[in-house]
């Protein structure tokens, strides 16, 4: 039942970075720990929480710190040499399904290898620190045992989703993440806005899983496999049979990877998510849910890099849509978590543009900067908002000196953010660029660096309104308790340092480069990754970053406590573009949910209604004449009748066809029976 | 085999007293004048079809349409015949006028379906047999087997029916209060 | 051939004792529950009739009802209001049929089904049917309210009964009562230690099915002045009356069967004619279990039977047959 | 035993259900109707399992299918039946024309 | 759990009663009597439902101890008549209280026999619609505004008013039952049993 | 989101809303848990009321119309049976308010055996709440405990009245001279029993044994608790205007008590409290019961140990004539206020006597109470509210 890969997957033989690859020890043996504890804290969460004394979070927590230490355990050895090992339990002999000449098999298992490393590694931590962080931001609500299961689900369904090695267990854990996104957003379902949003984003998810489903029902049975494992190989063997189904799949797949990653134009969920707590926030556009999408790619890379490469320039130009036109919401929200779920929603434009472009391990390691200093920052304004007891950047202002811990991380994580040298974000965005000046879009390399000015600018700008000026708010400010502001310090250390992990051409001694670890060694697909930093594209970048603090700071510092620097950016014909989103929103309500929920019955109705009304008032010669075939199959009445139906003919049979329509289910039941009679006795005649 | 052997066998007879009483009860079904009386011959036909099932040694599944069926099915119809305060005893005309036409409709049915049956066993040459002897109960094991092997994913499938089913039966039979009856109704 | 003779007859002999046993029992039951509460009240209970302790009280009650005028109501539906009491009284004694009494193939059992278990939860939904047709065919509209609880109580706790089974049945492997019992025979000790959730909510489902206090909102004498009964008289009563006590042995030797080792006892052998006398002493500690819990708590209100089985009760049974399943397959 | 016989039983109740399905009124008894047509094919069914002796039962588990599909069509069409009754006070099946235009 | 006894009202002296009696009056617009340690206050019919809307606001007399009339007539069917003419007339008593002190005040006012008439108070003490009901049944009064004026205790044909004084107790007539007529009389008039009323 | 298929038949519906049930239930006048005959007229949906219209009237007597012809002592024989489960009770207030108008005050010692035997008599009263409370819930052994120590209660009532449920004991101007069995004849002025004294120190400390056991077997049962708590919540403001009094007043959270306030008995001389409940649901109207019967063994104590001595009659005439006057008495009865509103013209009977029963008043607060609750709830709120339909109806 059980077949553990204890050796390398073939492909590696052909790689180049594909030496010394250890099945890892008793840490990777019971990784499956990870995947499991999680559920565990929830399901143990929801039958005794409400009776402990920290109301459940201390079992969140435990789990996830004991995840942290496997992670971490993992994150080291891997470091150290590379991990791989795979394990697969059979549940159930699917067959053949009879669309593949391959027997399939519905398995579940785990896989340890560079790339799940890095996330259980980057879900655990941030998740740690969230977790520990939300004890103290949730303490005195409603239904702290159900937020604190949620949070374990949401974790957990990410770890499934994470550690899977085929791609049906991914698509349980991601209806798990989508299903605890749900749950979390509508924390305070009482306000109907936040319901609201729980199922805007469920049902934005939805539509985009639906793409992934019908991806997987495409490809699998045409590369014979769920297993990610075999899909390179499977992709090696069939790249020349698959052709337009892998680039049908490949873009299905993608879909799927939009919506969770939040890819223009399915984005519309993401800002309006921020109506769950915070914590649940820092989580979703850290480590769990928008990664998803990233990971499904990364996952799925070589699909892409062999087989459906004509699909990628349609990846690069939605990406790139994303993070530059969506960045510049950002810029006229007044609400801090919109402006970093803005940013947010760029940054993973970035990322999937690396993906898409064949970065590999620049879209990789931008998801992995991206966690800490975005986590940091969610963290940092969930400590504001605690202060505050508003969203709202009109309400802030000059908290630098009553909250200086949340500044000073808040900083940190904003310099990492716009991509300030030597921070994390930095390193990540410049490899990007590379990336896409290397392959070849190089005009999405000059809209992506002056997407990092737009970053720069905006993070400047909430900087400004929310640390500078004078208070605007209710009541005293005062910095938040040492059970939040401690995960802020935790997360602005690797928001500052990790970058130095992966400088091009740069190693630590016996620590590898993140590109060796996290992929290059193990999928060794022929992605790019810049050997060698290039100075010229970092000093754009950082030359696009600096002059957007620089501009920012001039807009906004001076009179940041007053009513002008916010409405700074009203310019007339941009502002209510922006302010409604580029009426995106609008488009959606008018154009797809209105017609659905609206009255269906009314649509049909209006069918029924006019096309039947059309017929017996004989207001149309095809009508009359459909009208007229019907009814003489109907009543068997001799074609004669039909023979000079054209005039006078079609007035009666259009009335008669109205009375077939009684509405008496029985009637239709008798029409039935009669039918399949007759059918029955014609096959039988026939044959 | 002619009448008269098929007679001998005390099988037959076996069926013949549970096919019998099917028949009737089926026929009162359709045409008894009250709700109730119709649902209990409902009980009875299913009854006797449990008995078949026995004869025919599929003894897990005669037992599953007892529990299923008139353990719940026909509790679920009685209980929601009488919440819908079927009137004791008293007969209305259940059918309407439809009946000529819906038997000529049937028996069409049947016709067709005896005919079928008649030409395609003749074709075959009969499926006129005996069964191999009464008493081999099917290993229950077996059935299992095959719901979590070959018929999985139907499985999950009827699984997934039944729990809309639920929820869909709840939506709609549930009475919608206003704001103001639930408040009401937190006070008491 | 003679050999076929001899089944059927033997066969036919055990129905009748499954059929005989069950006024006898109704009656020992019905005579215990009344001396029993009548001592956990601080009285003496009946006293006179046969002679001593009043031992032969329920025969003279039995002879009493059966002297009593059978009336029928003049709304009621009178084939139905006359079938209700047959229909439960049959479920009642349907189920006697695959009890172990002892491991003997021939005489322990009267058939012992492959699928034992699954029989006797079909079987004893019957009676619900007669529950309804009792209440409905009444023409009372206690006795209409009195059904109408029957049937939500009767199908809420079906599922727990059911669940709770299941645990028992993956242990053993079998849904045959005689090879529960061998398998706990063999291992040397009752599956209630392991499956003590199950036998738990077995007993809460049971007393819910039988319709006994804290579950007899259907009878509420105090409510619906003894629900679906109230129009009943004369013999038709005495078979509701006896169905209840005799269901109380069934669902009680059901539970002993699964659960407290069936004829076993350790250091026994159960070949011996003492296993159906260990049998009936494991039954009776049931019974007056049932008893003990009848005379001691009030009733719960109908509301709050339907929220102890939906929400606790079904989903502590399927965690206890999820972690079962997967012990079993782990060890 | 022959086959032939329970599939005449078979098609016998099946007419007898379709009789009732277009026949009657009442709602409810329209849902009897169509229990009686599924019975009639899990006979079929089962009769089919038992005279071609497969070793993996198909026809038994084809007959529990449909008894759990019958009893969640019972539950949806008690449902709206109640629902039809609580909003027009009476169950009977041809005042159900709200479907029509 | 338990209220601890107020002191003063354990002892409640003949000035607090009629300190009370004059608060309740002054309250209500009416005159205060105080008898046998009982406070009443008579008011208009006119300002019947007032007088009570008052006191069960302001005054804080919450508790409505109980509401019913008497028949004062100089003719009655069985029973006493009175030594000297009274004026005739109902007398509508409402007796109200609060929940502190025990102070209780009945506030009564008269009505004509003519057309006993009075709005009815069932929405000011909610529990006033069975006494009004009650009162209604026994003595004929109309209460104009309540909200179900149907016999609370005799059958609905029931034709009379067996509290009025002129209302006969019909089985004492069919047959003559000692009753009150069977008393000796005082020992000083020494006549022995009389079948008169002593008074007389 | 509801079912668009619902909303679509719910608006094409007949315009006339229909319950899936609007049956109407009649519960009494003969049922087993009504207190005799009681008749609830409920229109129920489902198992929910949607209206209830209590139906009283059937033990009407006319007692206020029979007074108008009978002298003071005969009235005493006919009210104590008002509530007959407390008869001695229901005499105290009507004579006192005789006395006030006589002018006559009945000596210490009568006036403390009253008080000994009121206290008893709603012991009795509360013992038969105890037991018939738990029986209608479906609890039938609690009946036997309680009943058994109302036994006790009771025969030392008879000992002293001769009466065990219309003792018929009281005299304008004291209490009537004792009863005793036995071959004696005893001669007027005799005073209670011999041995009476120490029978009733046992009795009480077996009462109060008794209620602890109560208590354990029926305040720790989570069943019962499930079937009373928050169940038939009585705010103290709509129960006072319902003219709700006595345990059931006080289980809402008044703590008002006319042993306290009123000084028709000399409670001012003994230590009690009152207990009081939090919610005013059944469960506090069971519990201040309860706590009532240990407060009323202590007063009993108390006044055993301390009966003063002193005749146990006043002067009055042979031939009682109350003087011309009007005075109302009220008095706290086990099932609440009672009191008697006495009108006299000077004659041997009173001209007019209102009279005020507790469980009249506490009835009448059923329509307010009992809507919207579930049958099951109907039978926990009218036995929690403990009344007696002879004090319903008079």
């Amino acid at each position: 039942m059980v077949s553990v890969a204890a050796s390398a997957p073939l492909i590696l033989a052909a790689g180049d970075g594909a030496a010394d690859l250890s099945s890892g020890g008793f840490f990777a043996a019971t990784a499956w720990i990870m995947l499991v504890l999680p559920f565990a804290a929830f399901l143990a969460i929801i039958l005794v929480g409400k009776r402990m004394k920290g109301l459940g979070a201390e079992l969140a927590i435990g789990a996830m710190g004991v995840n942290l230490v496997w992670a971490s355990v993992l994150f080291v050895q891997n470091m150290a040499g590379g991990i791989y090992r795979e394990v697969n339990l059979t549940i159930a002999e699917i067959g053949t399904l009879g669309i593949t000449d391959r027997n399939l098999s519905f398995e579940l298992g785990f896989v340890v290898d560079g790339l799940s490393i890095m996330m259980y590694w980057v879900v655990a931590f941030v998740g740690f620190l969230v977790f520990v962080y939300a004890h103290g931001y949730m303490k005195g609500d409603i239904r702290v045992p159900w937020f604190f299961a949620s949070l374990s689900l949401f974790a957990g369904s990410m770890l499934v989703l994470v550690g899977a090695p085929n791609l049906i267990q991914l698509i349980i854990g991601w209806e798990g993440v989508g299903l605890a996104s749900y749950l979390l957003i509508g924390h305070y379902w009482e306000e109907k806005e936040n319901s609201d949003a729980a199922v805007k984003a469920f049902l934005t998810n939805k539509v985009a899983d639906v793409g992934l489903i019908l991806g997987t029902i495409l490809l699998v049975p045409a590369l014979g496999t769920f297993r990610f494992s075999a899909l390179s190989t499977a992709a090696d063997a069939h790249s020349d049979l698959l052709g337009g189904v892998a680039v049908a799949g490949a873009l299905l797949l993608f879909f799927g990877a939009m919506g969770k990653s939040a890819q223009f134009p399915l984005h519309v969920w993401l800002p309006d998510a921020m109506a769950g707590p915070t914590p649940v926030s820092a989580l979703m556009h850290a480590a769990t849910m928008v990664t998803a999408g990233i990971y499904l790619m990364a996952r799925t890379f070589p699909l892409y890099q062999q087989m459906a490469t004509e699909a990628r320039p349609w990846m690069v130009t939605i990406a790139v849509i994303t993070l530059f036109v969506l960045g510049f919401l950002a810029l006229v929200a007044d609400d801090l978590k919109r402006v970093l779920a803005y940013s947010t929603v760029s940054q993973l434009g970035y990322m999937m543009a690396a993906m898409a472009a064949g970065g590999y391990t620049a879209g990789l390691f931008h998801l992995f900067t991206h966690a800490f200093f975005k986590a940091l920052l969610f963290l940092g304004a969930g400590s504001v908002i605690h202060a505050v007891h508003s969203n709202n950047m009109s309400d802030m202002g000059g908290l630098r000196k009553e909250m200086p811990v949340t500044f000073w991380t808040f900083v940190v994580g904003s310099l990492s953010l716009a991509g300030v040298i030597p921070l994390a974000g930095f390193w990540s965005k410049d490899e990007i660029l590379a990336t896409l000046g290397h392959e070849g879009y190089t005009a999405f390399m000059w809209v992506a660096i002056l997407g990092a000015f737009v970053t720069a600018f905006y993070m400047t700008r909430a900087v400004a309104l929310t640390f500078f000026g004078t208070y605007k708010g209710h009541g005293h400010p005062h910095e938040s308790p040492r059970v939040m502001t401690a995960p802020l310090v935790a997360l602005a250390v690797p928001s500052v340092i990790a970058g130095l992990l992966n400088v091009p051409g740069v190693s630590w001694g016996p620590i590898h480069n993140f590109t060796d670890w996290v992929g290059a060694r193990i999928v060794p697909m022929g992605d790019y990754h810049p050997k060698a930093i290039e100075w010229d594209l970092a000093a754009y970048g950082l030359i696009a970053a600096l002059a957007g603090i620089a501009l920012g700071w001039r807009l906004f510092a001076p009179d940041a406590g007053t009513q002008q620097a916010r409405d700074r950016l009203r310019i007339p014909v941009l502002y209510p573009l922006l302010h409604n989103k580029y009426y995106i929103d609008d488009l959606y309500m008018k154009g797809v949910v209105n017609p659905i929920k609206g009255p269906l019955a009314r649509a049909v109705d209006w069918v029924n209604g006019y096309v039947i009304d059309a017929a017996i008032n004989g207001a149309g010669a095809i009508t009359a004449w459909l009208g007229g075939l019907v009814y003489r199959r109907l009543d068997q009445q001799g074609i004669d009748l039909v023979l000079n139906a054209a005039a006078g003919g079609t007035r009666g049979a259009g009335k008669r066809l109205g009375l077939v329509q009684t509405g008496k289910v029985q009637q239709y039941a008798g029409a039935f029976v009669v039918g399949a009679l007759l059918l029955v006795v014609a096959f039988v005649l026939v044959t | 085999m002619t009448f008269s052997e098929w007679i001998a066998e005390p099988v037959n007879w076996a069926f013949l007293a549970m096919a019998i009483p099917m028949v009737l009860a089926a026929l009162r079904v359709v045409t008894s004048r009250n709700v109730v009386h119709a649902a209990l011959f409902l009980v009875l036909a299913l009854a006797a079809s449990a008995g078949l099932f026995i004869l025919l040694s599929a003894e897990f599944v005669a037992w599953v349409l007892v529990l299923v069926y008139i353990g719940a099915v026909v509790v679920l119809f009685l209980f929601g015949i009488m919440i819908t305060r079927a009137p004791i005893g008293r007969e209305t005309n259940l059918s309407h006028n439809t009946r000529w036409p819906a038997a000529a409709a049937a028996l069409g049915v049947f016709a067709v379906t005896f005919w079928l049956i008649n030409a395609v066993t003749e074709q075959m040459g009969g499926f006129g047999d005996p069964l191999p002897a009464v008493g081999r109960a099917t290993a229950t094991g077996i059935l299992g087997e095959g719901f979590i092997n070959r018929y999985l994913i139907p499985f999950e499938a009827v699984g997934f029916v039944l729990l809309a089913a639920l929820i869909g039966g709840i939506t709609l039979a549930r009475k919608d209060l206003t704001p103001a009856e639930e408040e009401e109704g937190a006070r008491v | 051939m003679s050999l076929e003779l001899t089944f059927w007859w033997l066969l036919a002999i055990k129905l009748a004792v499954a059929a005989a046993v069950v006024p006898v029992i109704g009656m020992v039951i019905g005579y215990a529950e009344m001396k029993l509460s009548a001592h956990m009240q601080s009285r003496v209970g009946p006293y006179f009739a046969g002679g001593r302790f009043g031992w032969a009280q329920l025969i003279a009650d039995g002879v009493k009802f059966i002297q009593k005028e059978d009336i029928i109501p003049e709304e009621a539906d009178r084939p139905v209001f006359k079938w209700a009491p047959a229909l439960v009284m049959l479920g009642t004694m349907a189920l006697l049929v695959i009890v172990p009494v002892h491991p003997s193939p021939r005489y322990g059992i009267v058939r012992d089904l492959e699928v034992g278990i699954f029989y006797a939860l079909a079987i004893s939904s019957v009676s619900t049917i007669g529950v309804l047709m009792a209440g409905w065919s009444s023409a009372n509209k206690y006795s209409m309210i009195g059904g109408l609880r029957a049937a939500g109580q009767l199908i809420a706790y079906e599922l727990p009964l059911v669940l709770a089974t299941v645990g028992v049945v993956i242990q053993a492997g079998t849904m045959s009562m005689q090879g529960i019992v061998s398998a706990q025979v063999a291992q040397g000790w009752p599956f209630v230690l392991t499956q003590f959730i199950g036998f738990a909510i077995f007993m809460i489902a049971t007393l819910a099915e039988l319709t006994r206090l804290p579950f007899d909102m259907p009878i509420a004498e105090s409510e619906l002045v003894m629900g679906y009964v109230t129009e009943y008289s004369g013999f038709r009563f005495l078979f509701f009356f006896l169905a209840e006590f005799a269901n109380m042995f069934s669902m009680s030797v059901i539970a002993a069967t699964l659960f407290l080792g069936g004829y076993g006892l350790w250091g026994i052998n159960p070949e011996t004619l003492l296993s159906p006398i260990i049998l009936f002493a494991k039954v009776g500690v049931l019974v007056f279990l049932m008893i003990w819990l009848r005379w001691t708590l009030p009733r719960l209100r109908e509301d709050q039977l339907q929220t102890l089985a939906w929400k606790w009760l079904i989903p502590i049974a399927i965690a206890n047959i999820i972690v079962t399943a997967v012990l079993k397959v782990v060890l | 035993m022959i086959l032939s016989q329970f599939l005449v039983l078979g098609a016998l109740l099946f007419s007898i259900g379709v009789y009732g399905l277009l026949s009657r009124r009442n709602a409810v008894t329209v849902l009897l109707a169509v229990e009686l047509m599924l019975a009639a094919v899990n006979i079929n069914l089962i009769a089919f399992e038992a005279f071609w002796n497969t070793a993996a039962a198909h026809g038994q588990i084809f007959a529990i299918f449909v008894i759990t599909i019958a009893a969640a069509e019972v539950g949806i069409g008690l449902a709206i039946i109640l629902l039809v009754f609580r909003n027009r006070a009476s169950g009977n099946i041809d005042q159900l024309d709200l479907m029509r235009w | 759990m338990t209220a601890s006894p107020s002191e003063n009202s354990a002892s409640e002296t003949a000035a607090a009663i009629e300190e009370f009696a004059d608060r309740v009056a002054g309250a209500v617009g009416g005159r205060a009597e105080v008898s046998h340690g009982t406070v009443k206050v008579r008011v208009a019919p006119s300002s019947w439902k007032e007088a009570l809307t008052v006191a069960s606001g302001d005054l804080g007399l919450v508790f409505l101890s109980w509401l019913s009339a008497i028949d004062w007539t100089n003719e009655v069917a069985v029973g006493d008549e009175p030594d000297e003419p009274v004026e005739e007339r109902y007398e509508l008593l409402c007796a109200v209280s609060d929940l502190s002190d025990g102070n209780l005040a009945i506030i009564s006012t008269d009505l004509s026999h003519d057309s006993p008439s009075i709005a009815s108070v069932a929405d000011v003490y909610p529990g006033a619609n069975w006494h009004e009901r009650e009162a209604a049944e026994m003595f004929g009064i109309d209460f104009v505004g309540h909200p179900d004026l149907t016999k609370l205790y005799l059958p609905d044909s029931f034709e009379g008013y067996p509290l009025r004084k002129g209302f006969p107790l019909l089985s004492r007539e069919v047959k003559p039952w000692p009753g009150k007529v069977d008393v000796e009389d005082m020992p000083e008039n020494g006549t022995g049993p009389s079948t008169e009323n002593p008074g007389a | 989101m509801e079912s668009t298929f619902a909303h679509h038949l719910s608006e094409a519906a007949v315009s006339v809303e229909l319950e899936t049930e609007g049956m109407t239930l009649n519960i009494g006048p003969q049922h087993p848990s009504t207190h005799g005959v009681l008749r609830l007229v409920a229109t129920v949906d489902g198992e929910r009321a949607t209206n209830v219209r209590p139906v009283i009237g059937y033990m009407h007597r006319g007692y206020e119309k029979l007074s108008e012809v009978r002298t003071y002592p005969q009235i005493i024989t006919i009210i104590n049976r008002i509530d007959w489960v407390s008869g001695f009770a229901n005499e105290v207030p009507f004579v006192v308010a005789a006395e006030r108008l006589m002018g006559v005050e009945a000596p210490p010692r009568a006036q403390w055996i009253r008080l000994v035997l009121t206290e008893m008599a709603r012991i009795s009263s509360h013992l038969v709440f105890m037991a018939s409370y738990p029986l209608e819930l479906g609890a039938a052994t609690p009946l036997f405990f309680a009943l058994r120590e109302r036994e006790r209660v009771l025969d030392l009532l008879e000992s002293v009245t001769g009466g065990r449920f219309h003792p018929n004991f009281n005299r304008l101007g004291g209490v009537k001279p004792v009863y005793a069995a036995g071959p004696t004849t005893k001669k007027a002025g005799m005073d209670i029993p011999s041995g009476f004294l120490a029978e009733t120190r046992d009795a009480m400390t077996k009462v109060l044994a008794t209620c602890d056991e109560i208590e354990n077997l029926v305040a720790g049962n989570e069943v019962f608790l499930a079937r009373t708590k928050d169940v038939g919540i009585m705010p103290v403001d709509v129960a006072a205007s319902y003219g709700v009094s006595g345990p059931n007043l006080r289980a809402s959270g008044a703590g008002f008590d006319l042993r306290k306030v009123s000084d028709y008995l000399p409670y001012s001389e003994f230590d009690f409290d009152i207990p009081v409940g939090r919610n005013g649901d059944c469960w506090d109207r069971w519990w201040v019961r309860l706590e009532e019967i240990r407060q009323s063994c202590r007063i009993i104590t108390q006044a055993i140990d301390g009966l003063p001595s002193s005749p146990l009659q006043a002067k009055v005439p042979r031939i009682i004539k109350v003087p011309a006057g009007e005075t109302y008495v009220r008095a706290e009865n086990p099932k609440g206020e009672m009191g008697y509103h006495l009108v006299s013209l000077g004659g041997l009977g009173p001209y007019r006597l209102k009279i005020r029963s507790a469980s009249f008043s506490n009835l009448s607060i059923l329509p307010w109470i009992l809507e919207e609750a579930l049958v099951p709830d109907f039978i926990a709120i009218m036995g929690s509210l403990d009344f007696v339909l002879g004090d319903v109806d008079r």
